[in-house]
């Protein structure tokens, strides 16, 4: 493999949504092939550029592109095990949504504009995969609100406005105090690259006290995005946009950057010995868990199908958290892996309540009497997916649960694990009334609207088979987690390189 | 000491004109006394040997400058007259 | 290659002629006057690039004598800035006055504007400086009155006004260093300079009639409704251009030839002006209830920026610290000098299309102009200094700085400043999204729409991703001298 | 005894001083801009005093510096003034504050 | 505006006055030789021009003047983007038309002499120009409402030649090169002098324009 292909590579992958995206805004409105064809074009490059990148991290190649934007500040797209992990997940994810979208929207006003922001939220994702120093991340991070912003106001309704305000007034200030964090850092410790093991252990100990303050700081910027409780506010907000951006936002783009960062805070800027000793740790963990039980706890009240899902990714996503702040081999693979499989077991949920609300105009819980006898497909996919988020084996949760269960031991935290089982309980009492209904009440006389009829198909192909698609992958993460290059042994991978330095 | 004297002499002068100057509210009044400044400020300066100076003070901005703001003036003057009669 | 100095001047000035004479051909003498300026500008950005620091004694007469032209890293830089964004008005207004009389009048004026630009960029003489304000001020003036609605006429008479009392107090200054030193010459007098009661009284003199024309906070009072009533390309032109210009001025003096006068008392007022014009314009712009409105009151807070850094610079000697926070300082200039423009040639463009520019009911326009649209978009994103525009970079490196050298208290303006920009920002995009009809292209009138555009994208992308040019620029010149 | 170059030249500050006063003062347009001028008065006046120099001849530098600020003062005074008259067109007086 | 305001002003404008006389008279009871102006009479004599004050106007800081003509076509052209002129005045009486009628010329003769003697003795551009302007305010006084101004194009040319004669001098200059406006010692006399001439032109034709007040109307006269 050539030495151009070794730097050029990570920004390819950036730029290989990024060019397809700019030149879709230009699309006219009405030329669907076009905008199809940039748009899967970009999706299947990505796919394969990342392709060659997980077999050359895998072998131990060093990707690295960098840009020098001001003196000491360089942006910087670098590939290591984390990074891989991630981009794979986006870009996997990305294009399994980007079909959906298209069917999803088909006959809908803008379309130009909202595939735009969708190839750029997905670059902006991507790198902040591919983020080599904090300053990178920062940027990408903030590009990625941007991005996002107009995805979630794109309907135009009143509330689409009002929610995409909330969304950006929240992650705005958190975006504020993130720069601010990462600012402060750089004054005491040069350039931040991300370095497995982390860079601040070498500085003087006299520095710890600001250490802490700025570790606050980063908290409660990438905390928003994370939706850590009490910075999660924005996020049942944003529920208002269409279907597919619900999937990016809660499953990919905008809530595992959050924790991402948090990961890459904890494990390659501070180090995770030296955040355990500074108390860090503790701290991330207590909010950790009192957003997995607050969050499952708000879920189980929610009656509009799309508002329990967003609090059930509150709950979710902090089981990333909660894996990083347990000092440990095992818990970091738990939470890791969480990463991935939380990911495609959401966006596997939201597809099909999408589906639901497209095909049926059902968009609460109580209405969803007998659906699986209308949509026997969709509903199955969901089931997966719900199943899985429970933690009934062999589905995907199971695995994230059971190694964050034996790293909670590991690491001494026994308490995890009353957080771990009263999770699970909520989660199944969110879910499994869902299931039942949708599988054993019988289906009312009229579907509230009835947009879509059934022909050879329960709805159309494009909408049916990404959640299919999603479905099979939460099976099959959890079934063959054992086999290599899945999730599991990735994550595997990073906790060695992290702690057998 | 005398020379001294009639440069007192001038000075009080000019700086009398600039206040009466600035001081009169009515607009053609103001002007007058403006132009007169400008050609004492002119007689000053040619006193201090600035020749060219001086002749165009006198000439742009005493000459030119006052007829334009007399113009002015003589318009404001007008205006207040219109607004008394009407009321 | 010296040649270029004078030639950035004169084009424009020649321009004005020709467009003086032929009025009804205005619009095509204009614009080939605004492309022969560009490319000298080019011309001449290339030779400080690859020579280093030029300066031409006019009439080869050479210092105290005559009157020098230089042309430095950094006013190359923003000489670069005024052509581009000069350019892209030109080709604006050619769509925006449809009158062929205003453009008319609005070509001579314009290229007048543009000559005074230059000239205060290059110029290196304390009187000519002088001179330059005062074509600068007033070309202004009668541009900002061409809309001719009473409140545009109204405010352009301040506006005249408050410039002429700033050049009386400026030229009080010169009057006094004159009397001191006997020379008018900036690189003379930054060799002989001394600190002193004369000299503090001077630089304050100056700063004053300078910081009316750079509307910096408190003086800003006449800014706002003169912006918000001229012609959108002429206030971008204002905007972007002509208040960056005297901030340029007021920092030149103060990092330059007064370096040894100014103390950090002095220094830490200037900052502290800044940070209130920066919240307080910030904090006015969120309150407008006009586009345009809110676009002037956010150019006050876009120019109190720029003065958060004399306390920050103050302190420092020359060294590369030093060339990277000037660095970032021009950065933050240049962002905001094309977004602004951007931003208010998008606004006009919207006025245009609606009859009006109240924000509450935009909704509709809004949403049949994307690229407009778009372009208030980018220019907002730097306006709040996000990534990746060059302002974000900017505002890094500034608060690097203070809190490197542990001024840490203009961390809360920079941030209540990004915070509030970011709500009258949004303010504004928020009603871009509605349910009106689906646009079918992007770009509608190209001549019209793409200039601003083409603007904002360099704020955002070009300055952010390309910003390490700018300091190979200014480092080339560092080492030349 | 007082050179006369200090005397004269104090008079320009007085000037300048009682322009400004009146400029911030007072209201109607036409004060205003005569409050400008003799602003500028006070400054060339100040600008001719240094010139002189006692026996020797005058520096002519500051002359030609004056020529060039009255020329510009009286641009600026005739846009200003036409200025007026286009809002006393355009309905009522020009607005009475600055 | 109120009476206290009004008093703090006062008191604002007396304190800045009293600072402002205690840095400026130290400074003028001893004031320095100025090094400048002691180069600026000796390098008097390669200019070919005699009024030291011309030297400095048209050749040492050429620069300058040639900005500050801009400064005049601005405003001339501020004020021609304004409008049409206010009526002129009703036209004068007999006797008054016989004064004009003497007046005017002596003040274009006066203006030219001053022209032509700016070279040696106190006079010169600017001077000129300001008489053929006062030329043009009598003229209007008159009753003449263009105020003896040729029409629109003449007058476009008249006020753009001061600025220009400057401009293409400096860039013929620079073809030929030489420095901006750095004129060769043998034709210095006559440059400075095409360049006045020029120069006093446009000032009196802006000045009186300016008088006028207004774009004059369209074309033809």
């Amino acid at each position: 493999m050539s030495s151009a292909l070794d730097t050029l590579l990570p920004m390819l992958i950036v730029c290989s949504s990024l060019v397809p995206g700019a030149v879709i805004f230009l699309v006219r409105e009405d030329s669907h092939l076009l905008r199809t064809t940039l748009n899967m074009a970009g999706a299947l490059t990505k796919l394969v550029l990342v392709g060659v990148m997980i077999w050359g991290v895998y072998h131990e190649h060093d990707y690295e592109s960098r840009i020098n934007l001001a003196p000491g500040l360089d942006l910087v797209f670098a590939a290591d095990a984390l990074s891989v992990l991630f981009v794979t997940l986006s870009t996997v994810l990305w294009l399994v949504t980007t079909i959906y979208a298209i069917g999803y929207l088909e006959r809908t006003p803008n379309r130009s504009r909202f595939f735009g922001f969708f190839s750029l939220c997905v670059s902006a994702t991507v790198g902040i995969a591919l983020a080599g120093n904090l300053l990178t991340f920062v940027i990408c991070y903030e590009i990625l609100t941007l991005a996002t912003y107009p995805l979630v106001a794109h309907r135009g309704t009143p509330e689409a406005t009002r929610g995409a305000r909330i969304y950006l007034y929240y992650t705005l200030s958190g975006g504020a105090l993130l720069l601010l964090g990462a600012v402060w850092l750089q004054t005491l410790a040069g350039p931040l690259d991300f370095v497995q093991g982390g860079i601040l252990g070498a500085l003087p100990t006299a520095l710890h006290g600001q250490f802490q303050v700025i570790f606050v700081l980063l908290l409660a910027g990438l905390g928003v995005k994370a939706a850590l409780v009490p910075l999660h506010g924005w996020l049942p907000q944003s529920m208002v946009a269409p279907a597919p951006v619900s999937a990016l936002l809660h499953a990919v783009a905008v809530v595992k950057a959050g924790a991402f960062g948090i990961v890459r805070v904890v494990y390659d800027v501070y180090g995770v010995g030296l955040s355990a000793s500074l108390g860090l740790l503790g701290l991330l963990g207590l909010l950790a868990s009192i957003t997995i039980v607050y969050g499952s706890l708000r879920a189980l009240v929610q009656d509009g199908l799309k508002a329990r899902l967003a609090y059930s990714t509150v709950s979710q996503v902090s089981y990333i958290a909660l894996g990083t702040s347990i000092f440990g081999p095992i818990a970091t693979v738990g939470g890791l892996v969480h990463l991935v499989h939380q990911g495609i077991m959401k966006i596997t949920l939201f597809f099909c309540a999408g589906n639901y609300a497209e095909t049926l105009g059902v968009h609460r819980v109580s209405q969803m009497d007998g659906v699986g006898r209308r949509m026997p497909w969709t509903t199955l996919a969901f089931s997966a997916g719900a199943l899985g988020m429970i933690g009934i084996p062999p589905l995907a949760g199971f695995v994230s649960k059971w190694y964050l269960g034996l790293g909670a031991i590991d690491g001494g935290a026994g308490w995890v694990l009353v957080v771990l089982a009263a999770s699970g309980l909520l989660n199944a009492a969110y879910f499994l009334p869902i299931l039942y209904r949708a599988w054993f009440r019988a289906p009312p006389e009229q579907w509230p609207q009835e947009h879509i009829s059934r022909r050879r198909l329960e709805t159309r192909a494009a909408l049916l088979w990404p959640p299919l698609v999603t479905a099979a992958l939460c099976v099959l993460a959890g079934l063959l987690a054992a086999a290599p290059f899945s999730p599991l042994e990735w994550a595997e991978l990073i906790a060695r390189r992290e702690y057998d330095r | 000491m005398t020379l001294l004297l009639f440069d007192l002499v001038l000075i009080a002068t000019l700086l009398t004109l600039a206040v009466a100057a600035l001081n009169s509210a009515e607009p053609r009044r103001a002007v007058m006394l403006f132009i007169a400044f400008g050609l004492w400020l002119a007689l000053i300066w040619a006193r201090l040997r600035a020749p060219d100076v001086a002749l165009a003070e006198a000439a742009i901005g005493a000459g030119l400058g006052g007829a334009l703001m007399l113009a002015a003036a003589r318009r404001a003057a007008r205006r207040r007259e219109d607004d008394e009669a009407q009321r | 290659m010296s040649a270029s100095l004078p030639l950035a001047v004169s084009l424009p000035l020649l321009g004005a002629l020709a467009t003086t004479l032929a009025p009804r051909r205005a619009r095509t003498l204009g614009l080939i006057a605004a492309l022969a300026s560009s490319a000298v500008v080019a011309w001449l950005v290339v030779a400080v690039w690859t020579q280093g620091a030029l300066r031409v004694d006019l009439g080869g007469w050479s210092a105290p004598l005559g009157i020098g032209l230089e042309a430095g890293g950094a006013n190359t830089l923003l000489l670069a800035m005024t052509a581009l964004v000069a350019l892209a008005i030109s080709v604006h207004a050619g769509d925006y006055f449809r009158d062929r009389i205003q453009l008319g009048h609005f070509w001579p004026l314009w290229l007048l504007l543009w000559a005074a630009l230059n000239a205060l960029l290059l110029a290196a003489d304390l009187f000519n400086i002088y001179v330059g304000l005062e074509l600068l001020g007033l070309a202004g003036a009668a541009l900002a009155a061409l809309g001719g609605s009473r409140a545009a006429l109204s405010a352009s008479l301040r506006y005249l006004l408050v410039g002429l009392l700033g050049s009386m107090t400026y030229l009080l200054g010169v009057a006094l260093i004159y009397t001191a030193y006997g020379q008018l010459d900036l690189g003379l007098l930054a060799t002989q300079l001394t600190a002193g009661a004369a000299e503090a009284t001077a630089l304050a003199l100056l700063t004053l009639g300078l910081a009316f024309k750079a509307a910096l906070f408190p003086l800003h009072f006449w800014l706002p409704p003169t912006h918000a009533n001229a012609p959108a390309p002429v206030s971008a032109a204002l905007s972007a251009l002509v208040g960056k210009v005297a901030a340029w001025l007021i920092l030149l003096l103060w990092l330059g030839p007064f370096a040894t006068v100014t103390a950090p008392a002095g220094a830490t007022l200037l900052g502290l002006l800044g940070a209130c014009g920066v919240v307080w314009g910030s904090w006015r712009a969120l309150r407008a209830e006009r586009l345009k409105l809110l676009a002037a009151h956010s150019t006050v807070a876009q120019i109190g920026y720029l003065f958060i850094f004399v306390p920050l610079l103050q302190g420092l000697a020359p060294g590369s610290e030093r060339t990277t926070l000037i660095g970032a300082l021009l950065l933050m200039a240049l962002t905001h000098g094309f977004a602004k423009a951007a931003f208010f040639l998008a606004a006009g463009q919207v006025q245009q299309h609606a009859g009006h520019d109240r924000i509450s009911d935009l909704g509709g326009t809004a949403q049949r102009l994307p690229a407009t649209t778009f372009t208030l978009g980018l220019a907002g994103v730097a306006l709040i200094g996000l990534p990746p525009s060059g302002s974000f970079i900017g505002k890094w490196l500034l608060l690097e700085a203070a809190i490197a050298q542990g001024q840490w208290w203009w961390i809360a303006p920079l941030l209540a400043g990004t915070l509030l920009a970011a709500a009258y920002v949004f303010r504004v995009l928020a009603r871009a999204f509605n349910l009106e009809p689906t646009p079918q292209r992007f770009v509608n009138q190209g001549r019209a729409e793409l200039p601003g555009l083409v603007l904002a994208v360099i704020a955002v992308v070009g300055l952010g991703l390309a910003a390490g040019g700018l300091w190979g620029l200014l480092e080339a010149v560092e080492v030349e001298r | 005894m007082i050179p006369l170059q200090a005397l004269y030249g104090s008079a320009g500050v007085v000037l300048f001083v009682l322009g400004l006063w009146s400029f911030l003062v007072h209201a109607p347009l036409l004060r205003k801009l005569i409050a400008i001028n003799i602003m500028g008065s006070g400054v060339f006046h100040l600008l001719i005093a240094i010139a002189e120099r006692g026996t020797e001849p005058p520096d002519p530098v500051p002359h030609a510096l004056v020529l060039t600020g009255i020329v510009v003062a009286v641009s600026a005074t005739a846009l200003a003034l036409v200025f007026s008259r286009r809002l006393e067109d355009a309905g009522g007086p020009p607005e009475d504050e600055c | 505006m109120n009476g206290r305001l009004r008093l703090l002003i006062a008191l604002l404008a007396a304190v800045l006055g009293a600072a402002l006389l205690w840095v400026f008279l130290p400074l003028l009871a001893t004031r320095p030789e100025s090094a400048l102006a002691k180069a600026a009479l000796a390098a008097r004599p390669l200019t070919g021009v005699g009024n030291p004050v011309t030297a400095v106007l048209l050749d040492y800081r050429a620069y300058d003047t040639l900005l500050e003509l801009a400064v005049l076509l601005a405003a001339l052209l501020g004020i021609w983007s304004l409008g049409p002129p206010t009526p002129a005045y009703q036209r004068a009486g007999a006797a008054l038309r016989a004064m004009i009628a003497w007046v005017v010329p002596l003040l274009v003769l006066a203006g030219g002499y001053l022209l032509w003697a700016g070279g040696q003795v106190p006079g010169g551009a600017f001077q000129g120009g300001a008489l053929l302007g006062a030329a043009g305010v009598v003229l209007r006084l008159g009753g003449d409402p263009h105020a003896g101004l040729p029409a629109e194009p003449w007058q476009r040319l008249l006020a753009s030649l001061g600025v220009g004669a400057f401009v293409i001098v400096g860039l013929v200059l620079l073809g030929l090169g030489r420095d901006f406006l750095d004129y060769p010692s043998a034709w210095a006399k006559w440059l400075i002098l095409v360049i006045e001439s020029a120069a006093t032109l446009a000032i009196g034709a802006t000045l009186a324009a300016a008088y006028v007040g207004g774009r004059p109307p369209g074309g033809t006269r």
